[in-house]
């Protein structure tokens, strides 16, 4: 099986970097195409949603929120551990693995289709989902302990941020536009929101490979036992996800978005809730991890492996 | 006109904070700010602007002398030990002195 | 009937505004859709406007410049009795009002098309006719009986700024080029130009909510009776534009867009005229009446309701 | 190398009128000037720069004294009534007398 | 035969710069178009490129290397002698004429695709080939006799620079993507790389029509003789490229791409190397007589003459 | 706090040579820099940034009297005779010594 070009992309945007070339994509169509992405994928949901029962989704939708709240209280010990870094950051890195990467996620949907594997677009809401709790937890972790004082910035603004937070909003107002409208209401959107989809991610990725490319220099500053959890990290919860998604009884399709969401570090809502509510936190780790490392291995290699274990273990 | 001397503070740090500084800085006596997209490099390394984590913001600031000092006080105990951040003064001259 | 998908964009972008979101587009997006709308309006009435006899054009060409040059006049007795303003604001209102919004136009094309109504797309150039006249009008009211002199800025480059000002420019350069290429010619441009106007207009008006969202402040300062003329005047001037689209003997379509031209109110053109040639004009009273109030009822409610009263009047 | 001193004249005001701004200023004695897009808040409410009627521009005009003093109290009687608009002057030193 | 739309659309941006029209296009639109050229035309390239034995293309490369490299030397002598420049402007200019315009290449497509004129897509690797030599010719040409010193920012920058620089790296990227996945890979980026093609020229175009309007006033400092070069230029090299392509036993689309290359001049790639490299050139003549003169002619009527003749001359 | 004087040195500059005048700044005693993208008009025409070879940017330093001034110097022999380019210094305060 030949590359999905999509993944292509990123690794064009990375050996850009490492090529020192001048390449880079203005501001502007980097926060373009992320707030595209956001709508796309939940008016496609959304409509999808509104056809489904939408108590039969409750299951998945609570074992999801299970999941990213689970999901830090196993990294951390282990970033305390073997990975041996202070408390802040490991709590930090910690959130964003229990939180998600909605562009992992769209590459998921991504490969599936080239695969001709039926994905439940409506899954979109379970992004919206894993998004705060694991960053809700990360912050326990780091402060509830430590003194038991609050977030830096106060829980009331965190939680407003992580509700109302573009990603969220944008996320959870593409599902509800999409599901009041309907597949007819969507048919004139389509041309731009559903037939560019695969040329934007792929331009989306493009940048995040000449974002990630450029974070590589962080990594050795994080030294080899934090690479080595950036690679092990996603194997460990992408199977967590995996047998939860199993254990549900979903479909191939379901089971690889469910155990790709498990197995992908957020580097958009995490990073700046956690610098506002741990600043004490290096920056450098966490998003070296999320982005240098684990995002690369699942677009590249893991979700090509989840699907693969997906579809040997449903059939 | 009649000029009178004033403060103007700049601040370089972090757009992820930028709401954060600004309110500081009105409940410590500002009047007013001017705030613009900057990239750059420091002591923190090298911040490019690609991406939301990476985004900087210069902020200006003028006002009386002490009003500058007070926040630039504050903002280099709450902030500076954890975010990339310069902070400097220089002396202007405003026309309008109920202004600022 | 659902509401028009382009329409819960709107809403989304106020709900955002109101959620205290950090939803921002960027300034290039708002820029490059508005120009993209400009261009894509007229290239379809140009191929359309290639098709017809121009004279028979006239009538209504003619009858809209004098909408766009009377409206003010009813709006300005208006806004200085009732409503209370001085001079100057209540002339600048006034221009806004006679002046039009090329956004309420796009969606009064929108909701016919979803309607299933013919809607005469070579009325784009009646946008470009109605943009200026009502903003000279304006200008007059504030100047001309306040002691004679002309605008701060000088006629000339008034005028210049109105013919050659970005919206009449893309929007007569796009009806120049689609009647020069014609449909065939137009054909390689329509996957742009055609195909995603519909999913732009929506991002566009997700951004005007944005923006509307931001000026409910202005509107609380501005008073009640100010927004009871941000309700009242798309009625009152959208029934006079319904009134002379009958008696010109337009289909259903045509009539439904110069009522909307009629109602809607300038929010580009106007505010920048008038902000160079009025300056003693508050600009929060005029933007927050057009944007505040007239677009909003006019995008959700205004345009169906002229659609539904035009198909009454004219079958 | 010499150093000359010189003023630095710097306008935040609304982009609507940047054209006549800089024109007044090229009129009044400036050789030069040098602009950018800033957001910002003060007497008039906060200004976000999201569109068009909303977009602040800063001016920095380097120059003599008299041309700068000139300037400034053009532009705060031409415009200050009616347009949000920030003025400050401060001292700089240039190299080339020449050319401010 | 009417005029492309897309060249309609460069007119409309001259005319709004002479008309003092207050358009601009942001910043980031422009660079995103550019971006969004090189990769779809790459991309389309690359998957013919796979398609074909690559010992074929090796002659028709090669000559388009040497053409590059000759043509300043072509340049320089008529650029010194009869329009009588100081050798650092003759030289930084004739290396922007043995250098390539990648969006006179893609008019050149698009005339051709309108004139059902088969245009071989995998040319595009030639625009990669011919966008360096010209470029390093013209620097030994100010560097190389006056004192035997190097350009001003050393070799191995300026090299780095021509193979990693944005233009050559997204050509050479997506051409390589494009092989790789081929026509049924691509076939999801179609819609955004493929169909919205032309429209997306067609906005690129009307912002250089607004950079060369914004030119002119370069031209008349520049004087005639400069102007005469710049329409004499495209016409003499144009020839060497066609009858290059002639020699080669290219079909008319081949050809009329050859000599287009040939003709064309840089005005991205060369304009940033010169202006390191021969700091003393002043950039206005280069730029003004590349974007001023030689793409509008181009453009207008240059491509148009080249497949007239290449049609001719190949039947 | 205690405050203490250095100087800032501005400079506008086509985007072109960025790199290498940052280059040259950190070579010659800069610990940090500041850049953002800017329009402007001055002795080499109007630079309005609408494409690669138009755009301008302005640099900001803070450092020592000495480095400012070598950093000057070294820019204006270097650059200012083939690209457009305006330099300035002024004084400013800051608070924290070792940084700058
Ligand atoms: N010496 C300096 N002069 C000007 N700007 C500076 C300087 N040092 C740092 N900065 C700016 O301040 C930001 C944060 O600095 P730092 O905390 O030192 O990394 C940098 O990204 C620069 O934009
Ligand atoms: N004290 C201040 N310090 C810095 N910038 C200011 C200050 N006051 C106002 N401004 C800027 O000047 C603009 C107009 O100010 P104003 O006319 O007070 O609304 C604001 O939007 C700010 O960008
Ligand atoms: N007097 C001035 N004040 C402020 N900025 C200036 C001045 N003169 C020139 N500049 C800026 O420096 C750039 C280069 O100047 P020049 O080399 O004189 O063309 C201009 O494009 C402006 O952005
Ligand atoms: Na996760
Ligand atoms: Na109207
Ligand atoms: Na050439």
């Amino acid at each position: 099986m030949t590359l999905d070009p999509v993944v292509l992309f990123f690794l064009l945007g990375v050996g850009a970097r490492l090529a020192r070339s001048d390449l880079r994509l203005p501001d502007a169509l980097y926060e373009t195409l992320s707030i595209y992405l956001l709508l796309a994928i939940g008016l496609k949901g959304g409509v999808e949603l509104a056809r489904q029962d939408l108590w039969s989704l409750l299951p998945v939708a609570f074992t999801a929120f299970l999941l990213s709240a689970t999901i830090p209280l196993i990294a951390f010990p282990l970033l305390r551990g073997p990975v041996g870094l202070p408390r802040a950051d490991a709590a930090s890195i910690a959130a964003h693995y229990g939180s998600v990467s909605v562009v992992t996620f769209a590459v998921a949907q991504s490969v599936l289709a080239r695969a001709g594997v039926e994905a439940p677009p409506e899954f979109a809401v379970l992004v919206a989902i894993m998004e705060a709790p694991g960053i809700v937890v990360g912050i326990l972790l780091a402060r509830g302990l430590s003194g038991g004082q609050g977030p830096a910035a106060g829980w009331g603004v965190l939680l407003h941020d992580a509700l109302f937070g573009k990603a969220v909003y944008l996320l959870l107002g593409g599902l509800l536009i999409g599901a009041l409208v309907g597949e007819a209401g969507m048919a004139p959107l389509r041309p731009l929101f559903g037939d560019l989809f695969r040329g934007a991610l792929a331009l989306f990725l493009l940048e995040m490979g000449l974002v990630a490319g450029g974070r590589l220099g962080d990594l050795r500053r994080a030294g080899p036992r934090l690479v080595a959890f950036g690679l092990l990290a996603p194997l460990l919860f992408g199977a967590i996800g995996l047998g939860a998604g199993l254990a549900l009884g979903l479909g191939a399709g379901g089971v690889t978005l469910l155990a790709t969401l498990a197995a992908s570090a957020s580097y958009i809502a995490a990073p700046a809730a956690m610098r506002v509510a741990v600043p004490e936190a290096n920056p450098a780790l966490s998003i070296g991890a999320a982005l240098g490392v684990t995002f690369p291995f699942n677009v590249t290699i893991g979700v090509g492996l989840y699907l693969w274990l997906a579809q040997r273990l449903t059939s | 006109m009649e000029k009178h001397p004033r403060k103007l503070l700049v601040v370089i740090t972090e757009a992820a904070i930028e709401k954060a500084v600004v309110q500081d800085a009105r409940r410590l006596g500002a009047h007013g700010y001017t705030a613009s997209a900057v990239r750059g490099g420091g002591l923190q390394g090298e911040r490019e602007g690609a991406w939301e984590a990476d985004r900087s913001v210069e902020l200006k600031i003028v006002c009386g002398r002490d009003t500058a000092e007070r926040i630039a006080e504050h903002l280099l105990a709450a902030y500076a030990p954890h975010y990339a951040m310069t902070v400097w003064l220089a002396d202007v001259q405003v026309f309008r002195a109920e202004k600022f």
